[in-house]
């Protein structure tokens, strides 16, 4: 039934990434959303330092724990630093963290997802068995593990983080790799002269893609979610550097003080960017998937 | 008059209960009289209901509507508290136990000889180091060369399963004390009580300690939580050749002839206290229960507290106790605590804080108000700004003689050859990020006023011991300290003599060894005690190995309740607590 | 008086470039007892038209015109409930794959059950039996026990035989069969259109069949309606339509359909037609298989998907390898094309045993250029997110030293010479119909001028019409390169037009080799026999075609 | 049933190198951790003497290869030694505490899928309509907010300012006596005992901590409710269905539903582990006796043997949890064949 719409509209012209992209946008509200929010990120993570009205770091103990006003936006803090600042600043670093981590966990998930899946066999059993042991773990506990174990810093956490996520992307990456091993265009491309290492990189590997991003997204947002989890452990970035999480998890201790800007502020910031990520997924697999095209 | 009867047949139901059920936790304590009850009641008193009667009257159909139960209304002679810490061992001799658990040790066991209580300026409650009272022990004399204690137990002293407490339990108490190692042994250490021999049994309601050189620490050391009288009988019951101290058996099992017994302990969740009707070495309490909960976050400890949930919270953070000394039914006895100092420490293995003239263009360059005011609310007493260089008076903590000066803080550096600054890590612990932090944020900005960049360095609390007090590896931090026993030797004992555990920042003077080591057991009539004190004072602030801020309060609100205690351990002892 | 009657019906979708009519405006009926065949190739709206009738259009299909009515019953107007009402008690669907058609976690029998406790044709008491009953009305042994099985359980055939259990278990006087034979091997598509003829008369039904198969529907329909594009080109009964064609498309059809005694070429309309190549065939093997067997490690044991074939392919020659699925064919062809490696036995390619190599390593042996393949699914056989063009660069630059520019002007080269558009070597396959797919598969294989090409079912999705056109392409290529092939399919008939030899597999194993017009016109074997009387038989063409469109 | 009981079998053994890795990296993974426990538990005022013995007394004065031979003895025993915080044997701390965190979890993951998946119906029936979208942004949020925000936010607006709801501390208030232990699940335990003021009084503990993860689990399961639900109500056996006249309940519960149950089933079982896990944070702010915020203070504190013994009593549920997942997969799907896994 559906080959009747898709065959008796002979595609016109080809439509460029762009059309496409804005196609996707058009099509689905929820999506434009999730773009316009991710453009007010990316505008705070890269000229948010530049913006703020106050020194993020730069204490004043007389102005300590005031309520939002016009001077503070977002109120100040128990060391009387301007809430509204830090939370712009710490834009940059909490997308940074996601990124990298998520990016991290993309790049070695898919290598080791890719190898399980194209040539299967023993190597398989062993890459499965060991994403079946990280994932046997607490993953939260896990990073919680590693960043104590390795120390608090940025780079740990986004390994931290990196780690609990590799399985995810492996998994996935294994299945979408297997189902296309013996797919027409897999043979096609070896019948064409690619070795085994061109025929995944090339041509099965990308088609991989569309699944994948939604996976990216979701985890970009789950990425700043641990990241200020381990915060309210205590396990997050060094002060005074400026994090959601941080912010959140020393404000709730003064949410029933009444000081409830404290928390509210970075919480609703933390909330905006993973809610963010999470409603991007689908949009960005239909701008991935060229079959979305006409 | 309906409410009398049910309230009545409420509390029998409730004792039964006690008696038949050795959970419940809650009841209206037990009268050995009624042993049996009808299943009916049984059954309805396992909701356990504090109010026994109002609540058990009203019944099923309001209590759905009741927001929650106030423990106002929890009956008058039970109390409920809440803390923020796990009491992890009724057995403070064990390795392993950690700080909270070191008042089972005072509250289900008794000592020799306690501390003497007065009342403070504020009108709380203090133990009163001056005073040293009998508690198991009825009376006791030095011998004649001052090298022995004799001590006379009370002949009806009885411990909490009846059996009398004797000469031969306190030996077997204090020889396991200096023998299982650890903190106890440390701890009997300060009081020059060192070896089993020291202790000897003269007959079963004498006991003497022969004394390893006179020391003014002894008997003030018998009155800390550590000597307390352990039931020897119970416990060697339970030793194994493995475990001769019966570690593994008073780990759990409290054997002792203190004022409250263990009704149940659930680590992670409660401990809690039933009093021990037959107590025979103080006053019977006044309230019959103590629930002590554990309730990790501060911002719910304070709700429950303000909502009146509960009737005590202890150890509140400073922003809570400062907020709610203001409200109307909250008392918080906010009292400093005695021998401590929180400091900043600069770590004389490292270079720059080599050269006195750089810790002390530290010392001018604190913030002291803005620390004060931030990371302690105000709470505790200031330890800056003190009038001149050499101390007037004994008195430890006192004001240091240090104060706010950006200018003179970096003549200082500039005099040592360091005005273009330095870089160093300046490091907290995670498990006291409380103050530890905005402290540190504060410090670590004048320090860059002064061109000194401090990083600041989080150190998990697992590892925070072993790299501040063992490894003192650590090149600037904060710490903190307070002596049990309320000397200006003691506290320069532990923090300033090389080696010394709490000595985090190697500092090394030969005057205060020799100094310190003349002091300690010296008797503080000695007139030579007070001018070398003085002396050693008069260094330590000159020299700033440690840069004190301010010295810490505890801070305890109360609800609803009399007779909270500040003790030197910090603890909470419920001994004296009384419903309002 | 006519049991269906549909008057000007208009079925519009909505889609991202806006409404999309798929039928504008047909008219047709259907008289009590009779059987109407609407033929037609994909996108004619065919289907659409059933579904209409059903009133279970896709997401975004609406009526937009016309009238339908059953039996009087205005089915545009009826509520949706009446609608429920009427389907599967009045009106009855069956579709094509029906081993999809059916809940794959549901007992078979349960689903018969559902259908008429539905329509309250069983009671609870004996549903049971009466759906046992209705198993067995479509001739399934030991319905008893079927009744408990699951749709994984049962073949192809026998899940066909379910679905028109559920379809006629509530005795409906209309039946809608939507290509109910396609992906059936052609044994079974025999015995499933039988059961169905058989069922409709018996109970005095009225049967609306759709296929895209002329030879089909003239063989089992009483008369026949021509679609294209959403219109309606012709009718009539179904011999005459087969044999006199009144319109052009039509014509196209019935001359598209491979039939016995005509030749490739008159596959095409007469005007298309062009000379016959010569072909030049070479007396020198190619290719020489020896005692080729392949085994597989499956779940339960050993599956041994080959065992012990030997042919040889001349220079210049096309072999037909023939069987139904499963029968090792398609293992063949890729032990062949050296996607996988065989278990023992030779693969002799100009003297040298190319099994020798292992698969893995072949695609850098230089001779993966002379062996090259012609998918049976072009669109999986395309990367899908390469453009046609890079997708027939691929071999090239993979292959051969040409330089990038050079590459550009050969695609080019080869897009003209396989009938491809050039402005279409920027899309991306979802962009391209079958027929243009089909084409681009067949220049990605001749791109490197390879020696030896496999064809896979190359047509087996595509739509007669189309299929024609491919055909005389790859008779053409082949003359002009001097190609040999492998055709590969289960349809004699094709296989026929284009092969000099066939070779019958079944279960692994030739049953029948020989020269193809030989094999078609006196089997010996009795598989080869079978396969030739269950492809259908239209009527012989009584009228030359080429008349019929002057 | 030989059969089956031969896969459970064979699904154990797969187990086993997982377990055994869990092991390995657990024991590695605690002794990576800063600091020495020695230290730590020698307590305040100790010296170097008294944390060396200690460090004896704990077996840490041994090499690793020794210490981990001791400890993979042990636990093939099923000793999993003593935490050193509690000072309890961590079996009984686990034994104590699980109970705890699988209440909470469970019951959250029922209000979870009690409200994701008619959720996830729904918007399937409707997808791209304006509740599909709703829908989605809805459940978006919930997952969007950390669990510790969540949690503190609704103690401060249902206890602190509205008083509704009773105070945050752990299981039950401490006016009840906590039920007779049967299961350790205090729900089931006051039932059976009768007790129905105890077990009103536990769910009340149990709604806000609930309600904080229940939202946080919502997204996954109403995502992979609709997207199953939209794949089985686009497939050919729905079309089949309607074309026979079923009705709209039937075609969406007995054969739409139940096919996209499978995937559903499978994403519980991640988000289940997953949520055990990860609820530290809840139990935290809630003061939940539960095995996470156990297993965070023996992180802080570098207690071995309880971060080991939980580490590996997760990975013991997480295998279990996998059997009982293929299992009911196996009873909803005719398919999967035992043999076939």
């Amino acid at each position: 039934m559906t080959d009747v719409v898709s065959n008796s509209v002979p595609p016109t012209r080809n439509h460029g990434a762009l059309d496409h992209f804005l196609y996707v946008l058009r099509s689905n509200p929820v999506t434009l959303l999730a773009f316009m929010m991710l453009a007010v990120l990316l505008v705070a993570a890269l000229v948010g330092p530049a913006i703020t009205p106050y020194d993020p770091l730069t204490s004043n103990a007389a102005i300590a724990l005031q309520p939002p006003s016009l001077d503070h936006w977002f109120g100040t803090d128990n060391l009387g630093r301007d809430v509204f600042s830090r939370v712009i600043v710490a834009t940059r670093l909490d997308l940074a963290i996601s990124v990298a981590a998520v990016a991290l966990s993309f790049v070695i998930g898919s290598l080791l997802g890719s190898i399980a899946g194209y040539w299967g066999g023993w190597l398989d059993s062993v890459l499965n068995r060991l994403f079946d042991t990280i994932m046997a773990f607490p993953l939260f506990v896990l990073a919680m593990g590693i960043v104590a174990a390795l120390g608090n810093t940025v780079e740990n956490i986004v390994y931290a983080t990196a780690v609990i996520n590799i399985p995810f992307y492996a998994r996935l990456v294994r299945a979408e790799v297997n189902i296309r091993r013996e797919a027409g265009f897999t043979q096609a491309a070896k019948l064409s002269g690619n070795s085994d290492i061109r025929v995944l990189a090339l041509h099965i590997f990308p088609n991989a893609l569309p699944p994948m991003m939604v996976q990216v997204s979701l985890n970009l947002g789950w990425a700043i979610l641990n990241a200020a989890g381990l915060s309210f452990i205590g396990l997050g970035v060094r002060p005074p550097t400026a994090e959601w999480g941080i912010m959140v998890a020393e404000g709730a201790n003064f949410i029933v003080s009444g000081e409830w800007w404290l928390a509210l502020f970075p919480g609703l910031a933390l909330m905006f960017a993973v809610f963010t990520f999470n409603l991007l997924g689908d949009g960005l697999r239909d701008i991935v998937d060229p079959r979305q095209r006409t | 008059m309906l409410q009398k009867i049910q309230h009545k047949d409420a509390k029998i139901a409730i004792e039964v209960l006690t008696k038949a059920d050795h959970r419940e936790v809650l009841g209206k304590g037990s009268s050995p009289s009624i042993t049996k009850g009808t299943k009916m009641t049984y059954e309805t008193s396992r909701r356990g209901f504090l109010t026994g009667a109002g609540a058990t009257a009203l019944g099923v159909s309001v209590l759905p509507f009741l927001k929650v139960l106030p423990a106002s209304a929890a009956g008058s002679d039970v109390v409920v508290a809440v803390t923020g810490q796990t009491i992890n061992s009724l057995d403070i001799h064990r390795s392993g136990t950690n700080r909270p658990s070191y008042q089972v040790a005072v509250n289900v066991y008794d000592r020799l000889v306690s501390f003497g209580t007065k009342t403070l300026e504020d009108g709380s409650l203090s133990y009163d180091y001056s005073v040293i009272e009998p508690e198991a022990a009825e009376s006791w004399e030095f011998a004649d060369d001052g090298m022995a204690i004799v001590f006379k137990l009370r002949p009806e002293g009885k411990f909490q399963d009846g059996s009398p407490i004797t000469a031969a339990d306190v030996k077997w108490s204090f020889d396991r004390a200096v023998s299982v190692g650890g903190f106890p042994t440390v701890q009997m250490k300060a009081g020059s009580l060192e070896k089993p021999e020291q202790f000897e049994v003269v007959d079963d309601f004498t006991f003497k300690i022969n004394l390893l050189r006179k020391s003014k620490l002894t008997l003030p050391d018998l009155a800390v939580p550590v000597p307390m009288i352990i039931n020897s009988k119970v416990a060697l019951e339970h030793a194994t050749e493995d475990d001769p101290w019966a570690t593994e058996y008073l780990h759990k099992n409290p054997a002792g002839s203190g004022a409250f017994k263990v009704a149940a302990w659930k680590p992670g969740e409660q401990l809690v206290y039933e009093r021990n009707d037959n107590w025979t070495s103080g006053p019977v309490p006044a309230v019959k229960r103590v629930v002590l909960r554990e309730v990790p976050s501060p911002a719910t400890r304070r709700a429950l507290l303000e909502r009146g949930d509960v009737n005590m919270s202890f150890n509140m953070p400073n922003k809570d106790a400062k907020e709610l000394s203001s409200a109307d039914d909250i008392t918080v006895a906010t009292t400093p605590v005695e021998n401590a100092i929180y400091c900043l420490c600069p770590n004389l293995s490292f270079e720059p804080f080599k050269d006195k003239k750089v810790r002390q263009a530290i010392a001018w360059s604190v913030p002291y108000e803005d620390v004060f005011q931030t990371a302690a609310y105000g709470r505790g007493a200031p330890m800056w700004g003190g009038a001149g260089s050499s101390p007037e008076e004994i008195a430890w903590p006192q004001k240091f003689p240090y104060s706010t000066d950006l200018d003179k803080a970096k003549a200082l550096l500039e005099e040592a050859g360091l005005g273009g600054g330095f870089e160093v890590p300046l490091s907290i612990s995670l498990s006291q990020a409380d103050w530890m932090e905005p402290t540190a944020l504060l410090i670590q900005e004048n320090l860059a006023k002064i061109g000194i960049k401090a990083t600041i360095e989080k150190i998990p609390g697992a590892n925070w011991r072993t790299a501040s007090l063992v490894e003192k590896r650590l090149p600037l931090h904060l710490e903190t300290f307070g002596g049990w026993l309320n000397y200006p030797c003691y506290y320069f004992f532990w923090a300033y003599l090389e080696g010394h555990l709490f000595n985090s920042s190697n500092y090394r003077n030969e005057e205060i060894e020799t100094l310190t080591a003349e002091t300690l057991h010296m008797s503080v009539e000695d007139p030579e005690y007070a001018p070398k004190i003085k002396r050693m004072i008069e260094i330590a602030w000159d020299e700033v190995p440690r840069i004190a801020l301010w010295q810490p309060a505890l801070n305890v609100g109360t609800r609803e309740v009399a007779g909270y205690e500040y003790w030197f351990h910090r603890q909470l002892d419920v001994r004296g607590l009384k419903k309002a | 008086m006519s049991l269906v009657s549909i008057k000007d019906l208009k079925v519009s979708f909505k889609t991202r470039r806006g409404n999309v009519q798929a039928v504008r405006g047909i008219s047709l009926e259907v008289a009590k007892g009779e059987v109407l065949g609407i033929v037609g190739e994909s996108g004619s709206g065919k289907s659409v038209t059933s579904y209409a009738l059903m009133r279970l259009l896709d997401k975004g299909g609406s009526i937009s015109g016309g009238d339908l009515s059953y039996g009087g019953i205005d089915l545009k107007a009826a509520s949706e409930n009446e609608m429920k009402d009427l389907r599967g008690r009045e009106i009855s669907m069956i579709f094509q794959n029906p081993r999809a058609a059916l809940n794959p976690i549901r007992k078979v029998g349960h689903q018969i059950e559902d259908v008429l406790c539905r329509h309250a044709k069983a009671t609870r008491s004996n549903v049971r039996s009466e759906a046992i009953k209705a198993l067995e009305a479509v001739k399934i042994n030991d319905a008893e026990q079927r009744y408990d099985a699951y749709p994984f359980e049962l073949s192809g055939g026998m899940c066909q035989r379910v679905v028109i259990a559920i379809a006629l278990a509530c005795d409906p006087k209309l039946l809608i069969a939507d290509e109910p034979t396609t992906g059936l091997d052609i044994t079974t598509q025999k015995a499933v259109m039988d059961l169905i003829t058989e069922l409709i008369s018996e109970r005095d039904m009225s049967a609306l069949v759709i296929t895209h198969d002329l030879g089909l529907a003239a063989q089992y329909c009483d008369r026949i309606v021509v679609m294209k594009d959403g219109e309606v080109v012709e009718e009539g009964q179904s011999d005459q339509v087969f044999t006199a064609p009144k319109h052009q498309y039509t014509l196209k059809l019935v001359d598209a359909t491979p039939r016995i005694g005509v030749s490739v070429r008159e596959l095409l309309l007469p005007d298309q037609r062009t000379p016959f190549p010569e072909l030049k065939k070479v007396d020198l093997p190619l290719l020489e298989v020896r005692d080729l067997t392949k085994t597989f490690q499956g779940k339960s044991g050993p599956v041994h998907a080959v065992k012990g074939v030997s042919f040889t392919v001349k220079k210049g020659q096309s072999v037909g390898l023939v069987g139904e699925s499963g029968c090792g064919k398609s293992t063949t062809s890729s032990i062949l094309a050296r996607l996988l490696d065989p278990t023992s036995g030779e693969v002799l390619f100009n003297g040298e045993d190319l099994s020798k190599t292992p698969a893995r390593k072949f695609s850098r042996d230089p001779r993966r250029a002379s062996i090259q393949m012609v998918f049976q699914d072009a669109t999986d056989s395309f990367n899908p997110r390469h453009t046609a063009r890079q997708i027939i660069g691929e071999p090239l630059a993979r292959l051969t030293q040409m330089a990038r520019k050079q590459r550009r002007s050969r695609v080019e080269e080869l897009a003209v010479l396989v009938g491809l558009p050039v402005k279409l070597l920027d899309r991306f396959p979802h962009q391209l119909s079958g027929g243009q797919k089909a084409r681009v598969g067949i220049a990605r294989a001749i791109a490197v001028e390879p020696e030896f090409l496999i064809l896979d079912e190359p047509t087996a999705a595509l739509d007669v019409s189309i299929q024609a056109v491919v055909l005389n392409l790859l008779v053409d290529l082949r003359a002009r390169l001097g190609l040999s092939f492998l055709f590969v399919s289960h349809d004699l008939h094709v296989v026929r037009l284009l092969c000099d030899e066939v070779i019958v597999m079944k279960e692994g194993k030739i049953v029948e080799a020989g020269a193809a017009e030989q094999v078609m016109t006196s089997p010996t074997h009795a598989y080869t026999r079978t396969l030739l009387s269950a492809a259908p038989h239209p009527p012989i063409l009584t009228v030359p075609t080429s008349s019929a469109a002057e | 049933m030989t059969g089956r009981l031969a896969t459970v079998g064979l699904r154990i053994t797969h187990s086993i190198p997982v377990i055994l890795g869990v092991v390995v990296v657990s024991f590695l993974l605690t002794r990576a951790l800063p600091g020495d426990p020695a230290v730590y538990f020698a307590g305040p005022a100790a010296d170097a003497a008294s944390i060396a013995q200690i460090r004896t007394a704990l077996g840490l004065d041994k090499p690793l290869p020794e210490q981990f031979l001791i400890y993979a003895t042990d636990v093939l025993r099923g000793d999993f030694g003593q935490s050193i915080s509690t000072g309890q044997p961590v079996s009984e701390d686990l034994a104590n505490r699980l109970p705890a965190s699988l209440e909470l979890t469970l019951t959250a993951l029922l209000l979870s899928c009690a409200i994701a998946i008619p959720i996830g119906v729904l918007a399937a029936t409707r997808p791209g309509s304006a509740v599909d979208h709703l829908c989605r942004i809805l459940v978006t949020a919930g997952v969007s907010l950390p669990t510790f925000f969540t949690g503190v936010v609704l103690i401060y607006v249902f206890y602190y300012l509205l008083g509704i709801a009773p105070s945050p501390l752990g299981r039950l208030d401490f006016i009840y006596i906590e039920p007779d232990h049967v299961t350790g699940f205090y729900l089931i335990d006051a039932a059976i005992a009768g007790d129905w003021e105890t077990w009103l009084a536990a769910l009340k503990q149990l709604v806000l901590p609930a309600v904080t993860l229940a939202l946080f689990t919502l997204a996954p399961l109403a995502r992979m409710t609709r997207a199953a639900m939209l794949s089985a109500l686009s497939s050919d056996y729905i079309r089949t269905a309607r074309a026979s006249g079923l009705t709209d309940n039937k075609v969406l519960f007995t054969y739409a539903f139940r096919n996209a149950l499978l995937p559903v089933i499978t994403t519980l079982g991640m988000v289940f582990s997953f949520t055990l896990g990860a609820n530290v944070l809840v139990e935290k702010v809630f003061a939940w006796p539960g095995i996470g915020s156990y297993a965070v203070e023996a992180l802080v504190v570098s207690d071995y043997a309880a971060v080991q013994g939980f580490v590996l009593a997760m990975a013991l549920l997480f295998v279990a949890l996998n059997l009982i997942i293929d299992l009911t997969y196996s009873m909803i799907d005719p398919r999967i064949g035992f043999e076939a896994k």
